[in-house]
């Protein structure tokens, strides 16, 4: 992979940062209402995924759906305009920051019920596979969500119909405050996939090079109508599941632990050791940084919706 | 003309659709080899390959999720639920995904999903496959739905709804399969939110869909000879409600009965009568009345199931004693 | 007497059938360790311990079975659903299994279950997260639908509730979580299926439950500064729906409006509103008004948000309206 | 096993056999109302289960319940009552055909949704287990629902939780019309276990002692706070789906081959070979036969229900 093209993935990467924390400190300040589940730590899986897929390939994530909405190409400012409730927001208020849908980025929704959007992502593959468009659909859900019903009837199905369809579990060890231990009996959740004959592997999430390229394989089988993948993707949530938990259920030492494999700071040593110079990578974050800091600004100056505009959209006819 | 079958109505209506648009899909279990366990699909797979006539899992979730997100990339999906029960394991794709799609997008996304669901009583099929489940989703705002009685509007209805941008849940009654009647031989599409006048009267306004407009119009046939004259509507679509058809009934007769198959409570027709009751309340010379099933599950019984929803007696009994009731003040 | 908040005393409530009785155990995700998304199940883990007090995974259908199924064998639980919009994928388990398990066996079975289910707008939490879902069950026979607005009623129905050999679907509304209100030192369980008279008033009755009950209060106010005489009902629980206390409060004011928070279509406002006309048809003077929130899914942003449910403005509004249009009517 | 017990089963085989004929024959004279899913061809798994169980010990099973429901230990007369709408029968005729209960032989219900007992078989795990009365529940489904999101839910919480509650999947081949391969990607179902760290196996269904001696080993599992296993018992239906299906989809010869393989044959081969008399088998044949017949009049005789009743037992207070 070209330098240039990894420096994409570092910046993207650090928009997701920052802009995650822009939002934590906007909402810890009360500028902001409604709850958030933020995804700092976790930036290495959305990034690399999204960076294997191509125009035309079209996305389903959840609730913890900033990162990954940005990563499909979602304008940062619209995005945070969404969370705001704003008129200029990529739903015009009436989703926020749990339902943040960019159809002309092919992000089709983040989703609040938990396992919901596994058969929607079927569909938006059945349709590209109908139409011979060789796009394929990534679908996000966290380890929690490998116990709801959904998760079983939705990897059935895609594989008994060889569905273009990635399956990318976030394996966060955390569903809300609740340890895997606490809710699944086994723990390589990428195991689950025997039961549907489906291609399966477990990942180091916080690699986003490694995610990119095992992505970009599973792309193509999927593109060849070889069918779907279960990428059950390693990583760590930085912050509590939402803005209301300090997550006092983390062991002693677990989140410095992971701080350590922050998948910034491996990309960042990926690139050093590949002669990357220091001051292109922090040119790299502070832009980032300053065209997160910009968007915020530009979404916060937007005006709030009409109150009549929540009528709008119910119906198409 | 001919004289088909409400389910050929369903079957021909699948049929040109499919024929008329490539985008359009019909899935669901067993419909496609076996043609349907109503046998509403028959021939369908034959006719257009398995690619557009599909055969699922026992799935309900899968299925309805895939129609929504195959409607996301424009194309019409018409998926089967084989008995309207099922829909409450597939409950959350209907009202919190399919019904609110759109919305939360800000008109971005579209799901023009068509869900058929087999309802109804009378086949001994018990409390769990026997229900009229129309009114589960009322208060879910985003949702059309549709309850045709005859197999024209089987026909006419299916045909718009598979054309509506709109999710549209398509309930067939499974009493009514096998009931005849006249379709023209190009039909066309059937306007949905439109309530059909089938009888003319002018003493009381009866408003039956599906099994019970039969009933209706046996009731009223039976009270012409005693020279009460009843007019009939079916309300044919739920939501939209054609207010203003039922509404000007009602102005003609100033006597309201809804006659509905399940039970009262928040049902289809008693959002009608306090609609109507609201917005027509000097039109009124009785109170409005309600027939409705049994306050309990269906029983399986062959006689304590045909008890249980109002029969063409009950509906007799109660214009009799609501229009005796109303007589003196009207006088 | 103690002030408590609501949230206290649903906790309280959950403690106090814990230690009263073996059979009973609480279950739900979250609930256990953390002590739940609100805190209601804050501390009874700690206290009755990791076999009485469970976390689950995230299977709602899993977690209302298996309550179900502990019932059968006469055991007490009380399952919570985090937020009552996911009620969607667990609905089958409610409707199908719940309602009808009694009934289906003729009564070998009882199944006293109790389903805790969070409600209700004004957090921001959007369309999926925000909805009062009550009206969802109303079609179907042999559930008891319990929605307290006070600590006392919520302390003291969840008592009822659990004690109950019937299915229970007891709605906490989020927005109430911490309103406050006196709790008995010896607080007893409150009977399922009576209505509250919470203010006496005689020119209209109004008709307000869980958030939208202190908006009725907050209105009458208002108008009792213009003179008008406004009765405020809550209907406390609204399976069974006490009718008797309602129609006797029609019977004193001949003027009706019934709040809600959810929309129009199949909710127990439209119910109640058809029942009562045709039970106490000459008691109104003016036609019955069913205010309720908008016919659209639940908006994000919060300006949108507040506006969705009926506010005191629009029920002074309303009832202005009401009465002078009922006026040269009973004049 | 001592030989009288191996007469015993045989006889209850013989038992749901002649019932579920009797049933064919009154549903084809329009005589009784209804669907119905018959049994025949797959007795050995119910009364091998049911064999290996204790009093106290609960079951839940599906509309093609007949066989499970007799095999509980229901009464000939008022199962057939239930079956025919009586006010005699288990459910004074609230239930019918597919909602078989009687609680007093632990039958707790037989169910017409896809999947739904599965929950609610952990539920009455769960309470035996909370009480200590080392009591286990026995949950009969199909092949074809395996694929239902209740499947996936109830087996992990049952593992998670060590649930005595043993899971019989019995694969007939179809769902309803459908042959195995169309609606589930990988043939051999006990593999789900593996989702959920589950015991599992496949056993012949048709071999009532191997089925009995199987189970008997899970329930001890069970009993012992060892947690469920999932059975997958391999056997047919000779009939169709329900009465309204005359199988057309099934491969020339399959039907035959299974016959070749019917249960009862099989138990009565076996019992021949260890040295019991042809007539002995013919005496428990004719005796089952009778026993049938003469329930199956008892109950045509019963009265059918008031109409009032069909307002009792909505609720208990
Ligand atoms: C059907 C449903 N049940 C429960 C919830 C509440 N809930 C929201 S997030 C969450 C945990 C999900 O955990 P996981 O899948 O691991 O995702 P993560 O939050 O770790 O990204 C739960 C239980 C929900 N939104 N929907
Ligand atoms: C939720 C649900 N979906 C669909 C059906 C319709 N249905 C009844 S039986 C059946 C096939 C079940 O097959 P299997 O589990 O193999 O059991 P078998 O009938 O072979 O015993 C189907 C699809 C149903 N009853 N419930
Ligand atoms: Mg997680
Ligand atoms: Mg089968």
């Amino acid at each position: 992979m070209a330098t240039d093209e990894r420096l994409e993935i570092l910046r993207k990467m650090h928009e997701l940062r920052f802009f995650e924390n822009e939002c934590d400190r906007l909402f810890r300040q009360g500028q902001v209402k409604g709850p958030t589940h933020l995804y700092q730590g976790q930036e290495a899986v959305s990034v690399g995924v999204c960076a294997a897929l191509r125009p035309g390939d079209t996305m389903t994530c959840t609730y913890r759906g900033h990162g990954a909405t940005l990563a499909m190409g979602a304008p940062l400012d619209k995005t945070f305009g969404e969370i705001f409730g704003k008129a200029g927001g990529l739903c015009g208020g009436k989703g926020g920051s749990m339902h943040l849908t960019d159809a002309g980025v092919g992000a089709l929704g983040s989703n609040a019920i938990v396992g919901a959007h596994l058969p929607i992502a079927n569909g938006a593959a059945f349709a590209a596979m109908r139409r011979g468009t060789g796009a394929v659909h990534a679908c996000f859900f966290g380890d929690g969500s490998t116990n709801i019903g959904t998760f079983h009837e939705a990897l059935n199905l895609a594989s008994l119909w060889k569905l273009p369809v990635l399956f990318i579990c976030e394996n966060n060890l955390y569903g809300e405050y609740s340890p895997r231990a606490l809710t699944t009996p086994i723990e390589r959740l990428a195991d689950r996939g025997i039961s549907y004959g489906m291609n399966s592997l477990r990942i180091d999430g916080n690699e986003v090079l490694t995610v990119k390229e095992i992505v970009e394989g599973a792309a193509e089988r999927a593109r060849s109508g070889e069918g779907p993948t279960l990428i059950e993707a390693m990583t760590y949530r930085h912050q509590g599941h939402s803005r209301t938990d300090p997550a006092p259920y983390r062991p002693d030492g677990e989140l410095e632990e992971w701080l350590e494999r922050d998948p910034i700071l491996l990309l960042e040593g990926v690139l050093e050791s590949d002669g990357v110079g220091a001051d292109d990578l922090t040119r790299i974050r502070e832009e980032a940084e300053k065209a997160v800091a910009d968007a915020r600004d530009t979404a916060l100056a937007w005006p709030d919706p009409e109150l009549d505009e929540r009528f709008d959209h119910v119906w198409a006819s | 003309m001919a004289e088909v079958t409400y389910k050929e109505a369903v079957n021909r209506a699948l049929a040109d659709a499919l024929a008329a648009d490539p985008d359009v899909f019909v899935f669901g279990e067993d419909i496609g080899a076996a043609g349907g366990v109503f046998k509403t699909t028959a021939g369908l797979q034959e006719r257009f390959g398995r690619d557009r006539v599909l055969d699922t899992p026992i799935s309900e979730q899968a299925i309805l999720g895939l129609a929504l997100g195959a409607a996301t990339q424009g194309m019409r999906p018409v998926a089967e639920l084989m008995f309207a029960d099922f829909a409450g394991v597939a409950f959350d794709q209907i009202v919190n995904q399919l019904a609110k799609y759109r919305y939360m997008s800000n008109g971005q996304i579209s799901v023009p999903v068509t869900i058929r669901l087999a309802q109804g009583i009378g086949g001994g099929f018990a409390a769990q496959h026997s229900q009229s489940v129309e009114n589960w989703f009322l208060n879910v705002v985003g949702l059309k739905i549709v309850v045709p009685a005859t197999p024209a509007d089987a026909y006419g209805l299916l045909r718009a709804a598979i054309a509506d941008e709109d999710p549209v849940l398509f309930f067939e009654h499974k009493g009514l399969l096998n009931d005849k009647g006249q379709l023209e031989d190009d039909p066309q599409p059937v306007e949905i939110g439109r309530a059909a006048v089938v009888r003319q009267g002018s003493d009381v306004t009866i408003v039956a869909s599906q099994l019970m407009r039969a009933r209706a119009l046996e009731a009223a046939e039976r009270l012409a000879a005693e020279s009460i004259s009843v007019e009939v509507i079916d309300p044919v679509t739920l939501v939209p409600m054609d207010i203003a058809t039922i509404g000007a009934g009602l102005e003609r007769t100033n006597n309201l009965v809804v006659v509905q198959e399940s039970s009262a409570g928040g049902s289809w027709g008693a959002t009608l009568i306090a609609r109507l009751i609201g917005e027509y309340f000097d039109s009124f010379d009785s109170p409005p009345l309600l027939l409705a099933g049994d306050e309990t599950p269906i029983p399986f019984a062959h006689q304590l199931e045909q008890a249980w929803p109002p029969s063409a007696d009950r509906i007799v009994d109660a214009v009799r004693g609501l229009l005796g009731a109303a007589a003196p003040a009207a006088g």
